[in-house]
């Protein structure tokens, strides 16, 4: 039973930091209808950067995050302007290649300029982020904890936005009625435009929250991209709620696969997953009737 | 206030609008009917931005318009209500009608100008909480109105706004346009139902085919023998 | 017209020849083989490295044969590529044999390819067995291979960990832990066979994929299963997120070994943090720490890498290259010629003793062109360094683990 | 194939070129890079029939390379059969494997699509890691080196090059085959338009099969190949995304859709890119994978519809003017169906119609329609915008299901039937238009037209000769090399009736044909429509345009509010005051 209860905590606090990288993607995907295989790719750049600030400015990666935000959320603007966004009429495969190459190039970039090196960043003088809460004999990582406290604080700041500002109803009715959006005076493109910025500043903050967790090297985004897509298709598509509970599952999936099947076939039992969603309800398990038809 | 100079418009190299001039002076009601596939909706569409002019061109208040982008037409004051309604289906009622005032010069006043539009629609008001998607075809009828209302246009337009609606409906949509009317809005119907629409209007064109065939005020087309032939085929 | 052309023809061949005989009076063209991108270009850079620092360290000396050595570098990502790779190498750049490959399934790939051209290929690094037992005639192996670190490993267990906590090694429980690729599933492959034979206890064997994000789980079957000492075999990811959870989850085995992978690299104590890693036993090539009588020309090679690159070896990986290639530059030095089979009986005529080199390694080939001398070292961090412990030639320290006072 | 066909032979020779130039250059280096473009080319051809021809963006391609590896190695090691029967056993397995896995996947859309596929890739990787014992694990596996024809592994080079070359002109030829094809048509038709598709019998799960089988066929022996060529072979390098992405990638550079795009990509790219690791990997680690990322993203802004795509048709002009050029002949049309055919049953019930109800979620679309079509009758649909016209005839037609009520149908042999799909409506002798047009915009009229007569022929010419017959039924005998999306308005919905016609049907519904064409293309449509009817074809039309109407129908029906008001005489019904209240409002008809 202890064992059971540590492996849920464990799940449970891998899925904070899933669903710290599945915000971005859900945003991106719910919104501007465009699967950004580069997502990976973006969340290592985060990486770099807080990386970067703590080596230069010994900025503690909490702090760095901030400031990572607002860069990335350039850098995903920048995206969806010059690259999706002649695009968006395009088909589907079109939208996807451009998306992979922008992934290849930004990950052979990552190579170029920091080489193959793993560099994580120095935690040792940090007072945040670090070591382990108990409970009875069951341990919590303070920074997977601050993850997870972080993506729901994150969740109900973009739910807020989402729900009580002007901007915030525009994205959403331009996700759900692109051609009433357009009458009702909304300038579509530019909402395109911050739509993928905050999915993509969403990755400044994973990448400040994993710093104390993970390493960065060029191949990071890799590890995470896959099952970002899995965890935002289960959860239903711009879902954020959906995303949160489906990083949860995913993250306890994980955890308990692991212990109770195989370490080496957890994947396997959370792309089976995938697949059946996929097939039996393409909306997700919380998708609110638009899917994947 | 708003002219059509000789427009000709169209979807993917098929000409729907034929050369088509009209006008809409200040306060007043004017409609377009027509059969299926006349152009009317068209005509609306090229009219806020969505589609683009093959020749000719539309002014506002003396300003070309055609060639601007759909939210700068909207800042301009233009507002339409669209045919089938084309609520944002997942989003509350209230939130629908607040996206209504969503350009710059209606945000600060939306919330009083909500309480208009309620009192206006006061089974809306029952409604706030729901997603547009729960509600009656009435009721989201209602709701499209109000949205329109909600961006304080100079302009409405209306395309088909009686589109699926029971008879006793109809009639209650037309009263609420014509005190919409008589609030000193000017409006451009779109509308199929003809004998209400007559009746209301001060000028109406009926279109054939892309091409304004008549024009005239409302009771003079509603003996005309160009409307009842558009139609009937008699 | 036709005069016009004759003519043209001719002062190509003119050129053509000209660029040939430059190249072959001034240099000798040599390959390198390695993973220069993708996700293995880390240690495939390193690795490249050792061999660098001995092409000019030999070229500082008067070169090959009284001629200057030109290293001609091919990147190779995968099999695919290599095929490529040592094409390009046999064919248009014309070297007269190649140095690799650090990746195993790269080696297989392009060594195929040289054996059928007859171009001498030099495996430095790749440690997969099976490369030297296909009856190739002009591949030649200086390193430890999946099986030397295996048997490494028990013997860390027999030889070191045993002894140190004064217990009988059967009545340890040993569990094996590997990342799922090639290089994981072979050394453990070999790890499992041992271990059977020589009656180890073996309580858990658990495979799990190098791009995990999470071992947690894994952490928590070890330790419900009691295990005493964890054999692991990783890159240098999955190592830290071992280290990490294995911290979590208070889960503190007698001995941990690694088969070198990210268990020998600088990088991971730098995230590990000294204090875990204090203890912790590697098998792998020779590392940096060893006593010189036992690896001559260690320290030197050290120095030359630190002002080459301006950064300490990041792994030991290089040092292997570097006496490897070595090794096969004197052989290419007393060689007939460089033609294929004056090659072979050159290296075939090779013999080192062991402890003879800077990586400790010494040099004799069987018939299948494998180093039968080259031995891995048994290592262990201690205070941030990782000294080799065994065999006691190049011992630079005892070794002693915290959970043992 | 016409040889004298300047396209053909440049082609030909264009590919025996490539064939040759690595044998005249003798470079190992070069013959591996014709080697590699040669299967590569292979692979991209044999994706492209999923998806460029089918428009299924498949990114777990390397399942089926993989299982082609695998089979013939362990084919080989176990039980020392030849990598040639290996190939071939390895193709069948993948092709089964194709089955099971595509099938489930069809309904998802564009990117879900590849979403499924890679997780699929996935989850065979990581089963066939986990299966050690079968499989080797991700230690691998080597290739005995066995030398001769029948172990596939030489010690010279031009063997190799010969089979890849092998190998690309069976792919080749299988997507020139398939691309002249009733299955090319039917997957260039699927793939556009579903619905249209379905309306003149095509099964899209089918035709979607055929082609997801016939790539993984292919795509199976080039991963035999390729075995063979590398002698290694490990879980993560042939089940691996990359190259499902790269030999995509290499048909989307080239051309989605066209037979020699995926070649052209090819030979273009991979070249480049391995030289280009030559020339760049020196400047610095990962530069040459950053420009092939920029290159790409370039590619897809600039030329989405790919290189054949964009220049094709220019290119292929120019190389018309070489000699040997001619006209493609003209099929003289038969005038069989045009004549007209005296029925014995003519007048009799042939489509019934009862007590059709239909709800969406709360709404009553449809409520208690019935209706009884005769042969050789024409009845004309009438009601206001919105009345719920369209929804019975999408029950009709088969595209929707009714809530309750039957349609039944009396087929050429007598018999009553009760049609399930759309696609079986459509053989039971129903052809419909529908009321925005569909055309398969990127095809010729001809084409569009050949799609509806591969119904009832696989035979090409027999289609071209119907295209040509039912051309000149609707007046299209001049538009009919003239590509679809450059009709006008009333050509298209011509387009419409003649694809409907081409199936032979024997009722036709009209989904407002008139609607938004010219005075004088009204009339020139009456008058088709006419003529449809007296060639025996029974019609049900939906229209607007009350003259037509009134003169072509031998009875009018009126819905309202998804009921049916009143049906009888034309004369009569227009003046029912019923009808005029709910065309023109109630205020309309006091006055």
């Amino acid at each position: 039973m202890e064992i059971f209860l540590q492996l849920l905590i464990n799940g449970l606090m891998l899925g904070g930091t899933f669903a710290i990288i599945s915000i971005g993607l859900t945003l991106i995907f719910g919104i501007v209808r465009v699967v950004n295989f580069a997502h990976g790719e973006f969340l290592m750049i985060a990486m770099y950067g807080v990386y970067l600030m703590n080596l230069q400015f010994g900025l503690h990666p909490y702090v760095a995050m901030l400031p990572m935000f607002f860069l990335m959320f350039a850098l995903g603007a920048v995206m969806q302007r010059y690259i999706i966004q002649p695009l968006l009429s395009a088909s589907d495969e079109i939208q996807i290649f451009a998306t992979v190459g922008v992934s290849t190039a930004l990950m052979n970039a990552g190579l170029m300029v920091f080489g193959a090196d793993v560099y994580s960043v120095d935690m040792s003088s940090a007072v945040v982020g670090t070591g382990m809460t108990s409970i009875g004999s069951l341990t919590i990582n303070n920074g997977q904890l601050m993850t997870f406290i972080v993506s729901i604080l994150l969740i109900g700041a973009l739910d807020w936005f989402l729900k009580y500002t002007f901007l915030g109803r525009a994205i959403r009715a331009t996700a759900q009625h692109r051609d009433a959006a357009l009458l009702m005076g909304v300038d579509v493109k530019k909402i395109y435009i911050i739509a993928f910025g905050l999915g993509a500043g969403c990755l400044g903050l994973a990448g400040g929250l994993m710093a104390p967790q993970y390493p960065v090297f060029p191949t990071v985004g890799t590890f995470f991209v896959l099952t970002a897509f899995i965890i935002v298709v289960l959860g239903g598509l711009g879902s954020l709620h959906g995303a949160f509970l489906g990083a949860l599952i995913i993250g306890v999936v994980d955890s308990l696969a692991g212990y109770y099947i195989a370490p080496d076939l957890k994947e396997v039992v959370y792309f089976s997953i995938f697949i059946a969603i996929l097939i039996f309800r393409p909306t997700g398990l919380f998708g609110a009737g638009r899917g994947s038809e | 206030m708003l002219k059509f100079n000789n427009v000709s418009a169209g979807y993917g190299g098929a000409e729907i609008l034929r050369n088509v001039s009209l006008e809409v002076k200040e306060g007043e009601v004017v409609t377009i009917v027509g059969a299926n596939g006349a152009g009317k909706t068209t005509s609306l569409r090229s009219l806020c931005g969505l589609i683009p002019l093959t020749s000719g061109s539309i002014e506002f208040q003396g300003q070309q318009i055609n060639g601007l982008q759909p939210h700068e037409i909207v800042d301009r004051g233009i507002t339409l209500v669209p045919e089938g309604r084309q609520l944002f289906p997942f989003i509350t009622v209230r939130d629908n009608l607040l996206m209504g005032a969503y350009k710059k010069t209606a945000r600060k006043d939306a919330e009083k100008r909500l309480e208009e539009v309620l009192e206006l629609f006061p089974r809306v008001r029952e409604r706030l909480g729901q997603y547009a998607s729960q509600l009656s075809g009435g009721e989201q009828q209602m709701v499209a109105i109000g949205r329109g209302l909600m961006s304080q246009p100079k302009l409405l337009m209306f395309d088909e706004p009686s589109l699926g609606l029971s008879p006793l409906l109809v009639s209650q949509v037309f009263d609420i346009i014509r005190s919409i009317v008589q609030s000193g809005t000017t409006v451009l119907i779109v509308e199929q139902n003809i004998g209400h629409t007559l009746r209301l209007a001060d000028r109406g064109y009926v279109l054939e085919n892309g091409e304004v065939v008549v024009d005239g005020t409302g009771e003079q087309l509603l003996d005309d023998p160009h409307v009842k032939r558009a139609y009937l085929g008699l | 017209m036709k005069k016009y052309v004759s003519k043209i023809k001719g002062g190509a061949v003119a050129a053509v020849a000209l660029t040939m005989s430059f190249s072959a009076m001034a240099d000798i063209n040599v390959g390198a083989l390695y993973p220069f991108s993708g996700g293995l270009a880390l240690l495939g850079n390193e690795s490249f490295r050792g061999l660098e620092i001995a092409i000019e360290e030999r070229n500082a000396n008067g070169g090959l044969r009284g001629e200057q050595i030109k290293l001609v570098k091919s990147d190779a990502v995968d099999a695919g590529q290599a095929v490529g790779a040592a094409r390009k190498l046999t064919s248009i750049e014309g070297v007269d044999v190649i140095f690799g490959s650090f990746s195993s399934s790269i080696s297989f790939a392009a060594t195929q390819v040289a054996e059928l051209a007859a171009v001498p290929y030099f495996e430095l690094g790749a440690i997969s067995d099976n490369i030297t037992d296909r009856n190739m005639k002009y591949v030649f192996r200086s390193n430890p291979t999946a099986k030397n670190f295996a048997e490494g490993t028990i013997d860390a267990i027999f030889k070191v960990v045993a002894p140190t906590y004064g217990v009988d090694a059967k009545d340890l429980k040993v569990a094996i832990i590997h990342e799922d690729a090639l290089y994981g599933t072979t050394v453990s492959q070999f790890q499992k066979d041992i271990a059977k034979e020589k009656g180890l206890n073996v309580v858990q064997t658990l495979p799990y994929s190098a791009k995990a994000v999470d071992l947690s789980s894994l952490v928590l079957r070890l330790k419900g299963a009691g295990a005493d000492v964890v054999l692991q075999t990783s890159y240098q990811n999955d190592t830290t997120l071992f280290f990490r959870q294995m911290r979590e989850a208070g889960f503190k085995p007698k001995a941990l070994i690694g088969a070198g992978g990210g268990y020998s690299m600088k990088d991971t104590v730098k995230v590990v943090g000294e204090k875990n890693m204090e203890g912790v036993l590697d098998v792998d090539f020779a590392q940096y720490l060893m006593n010189e009588a036992g690896a001559p020309g260690i320290k030197e090679f050290q120095a030359t890498y630190k002002e080459r690159y301006g950064e300490e070896p990041r792994s030991g990986h290089s040092l292997i290259n570097y006496s490897g290639a070595k090794i096969f530059l004197d052989a290419l030095e007393k060689a007939a010629s460089l033609k294929a089979d004056d090659v072979r009986e050159a290296v075939m005529a090779i013999d080192l003793p062991i402890g003879s080199t800077a990586a400790g390694i010494g040099a004799k080939m069987n018939e299948n062109g494998q180093n039968i001398r080259a031995n891995a070292a048994i290592m262990q961090w201690q205070d941030g360094e990782l000294k080799t412990v065994y065999p006691e030639a190049a011992a630079v320290a005892a070794p002693k683990f915290p959970q043992h006072p | 194939m016409n040889i004298t066909q300047p396209q053909n032979y440049v082609s030909l020779l264009l590919l025996l070129l490539m064939l040759v130039f690595p044998v005249v250059a003798g470079s190992p280096f070069v013959y591996h890079i014709f080697i590699l473009v040669f299967s590569y080319a292979a692979l991209a051809s044999a994706w492209n029939v999923v998806g460029g021809f089918a428009g299924q963006l498949s990114l777990g391609h390397a399942v089926y390379y993989g299982v082609g590896s695998y089979t013939a190695t362990l084919l080989m090691i176990n039980f020392g059969i030849s990598p040639w029967i290996g190939m071939v056993a390895g193709a069948l397995l993948a092709s089964v494997i194709s089955v099971f896995v595509s099938w489930p996947c069809f309904r998802l859309r564009g990117p879900f699509f590849a979403l499924a596929s890679i997780a699929v890739l996935e989850v065979v990787r990581l089963l066939v890691i986990n299966q050690h014992g079968l499989t080797g694990g991700s230690a691998g596996l080597a290739v005995p080196l066995q030398q001769g024809v029948e172990w596939m592994v030489f010690r010279e080079r031009w063997p190799y090059l010969v089979i890849s070359f092998g190998l690309l002109s069976a792919a080749l030829f299988v997507s020139w085959k398939i691309k002249n094809s009733r299955l090319g048509y039917y997957l260039i038709a699927v793939r556009e338009r579903e619905d249209a598709a379905l309306a003149v019998g095509v099964n899209a799960v089918r035709v979607k099969l055929a082609a997801v089988i016939i790539s993984a066929f292919l795509t199976s022996t080039v991963g035999s190949f390729h075995a063979m060529y590398f002698t290694f072979i490990e879980p993560g390098a042939v089940f691996s995304l990359e190259l499902s992405i790269q030999i995509a990638m290499f048909a989307l550079i080239g051309g989605l859709g066209t037979i020699s795009g995926p070649v052209i990509g090819t030979v273009l790219v991979l070249p480049l890119a391995e030289l280009a690791r030559g020339w760049l990997g020196d400047f610095a680690d990962g530069f040459h994978g950053f420009v092939y990322g920029v290159v790409l993203v370039i590619v897809v802004l600039t030329i989405p519809r790919g290189l054949v795509g964009q220049f094709g048709a220019r290119v292929g002009a120019l190389i018309n003017r070489l000699p040997g050029y001619k006209e493609p002949e003209t099929v003289q049309p038969s005038t069989s169906t045009l004549t007209h055919v005296q029925s014995e049953t003519l007048g009799q019930p042939i489509l019934v119609a009862e007590h059709l109800h239909k709800y969406f979620g709360g709404v009553h679309a449809t409520n208690d329609v019935s209706l009884t079509l005769k042969e050789g009758e024409i009845i004309g649909v009438i009601g206001p915008n919105g009345a719920g016209k369209t929804t019975v005839f999408n029950q009709l037609s088969g595209f929707l299901k009714p809530t309750s009520g039957s349609v039944r149908i009396r087929t050429s042999y007598g018999e009553w039937v009760t049609p399930k799909s759309p696609a079986e409506f459509a053989k039971a002798g129903i052809g419909r238009t529908f009321q925005i047009v569909q055309p398969f915009a990127d095809l010729s009229v001809r084409e569009n037209i050949m799609i509806g007569a591969f119904m009832n022929t696989d035979d090409h010419v027999e289609a071209r000769a119907i295209a040509a017959e039912v051309a000149q039924l609707t007046d299209l005998t001049d538009q009919l090399d003239k590509v679809a999306r450059d009709l006008t308005v009333g050509g298209m919905k011509r387009l419409e009736m003649a694809r409907a016609l081409a199936t032979r049907p024997r009722i036709l519904l009209l989904d407002e044909v008139l609607a938004g064409l010219n005075p004088s293309d009204i009339t020139k449509a009456i008058e088709i429509i006419r003529r449809i009817r007296d060639t025996g074809v029974s019609i049900l039309m939906i229209e607007h345009i009350m003259q037509a109407t009134m003169s072509l129908s031998d009875h009018v029906a009126v819905i309202n509010s998804g009921s049916l008001l009143i049906e009888g005489e034309p004369e009569k019904v227009v003046k029912d005051p019923q009808v005029i209240e709910a065309y023109l409002g109630k205020e309309y008809s006091h006055a």
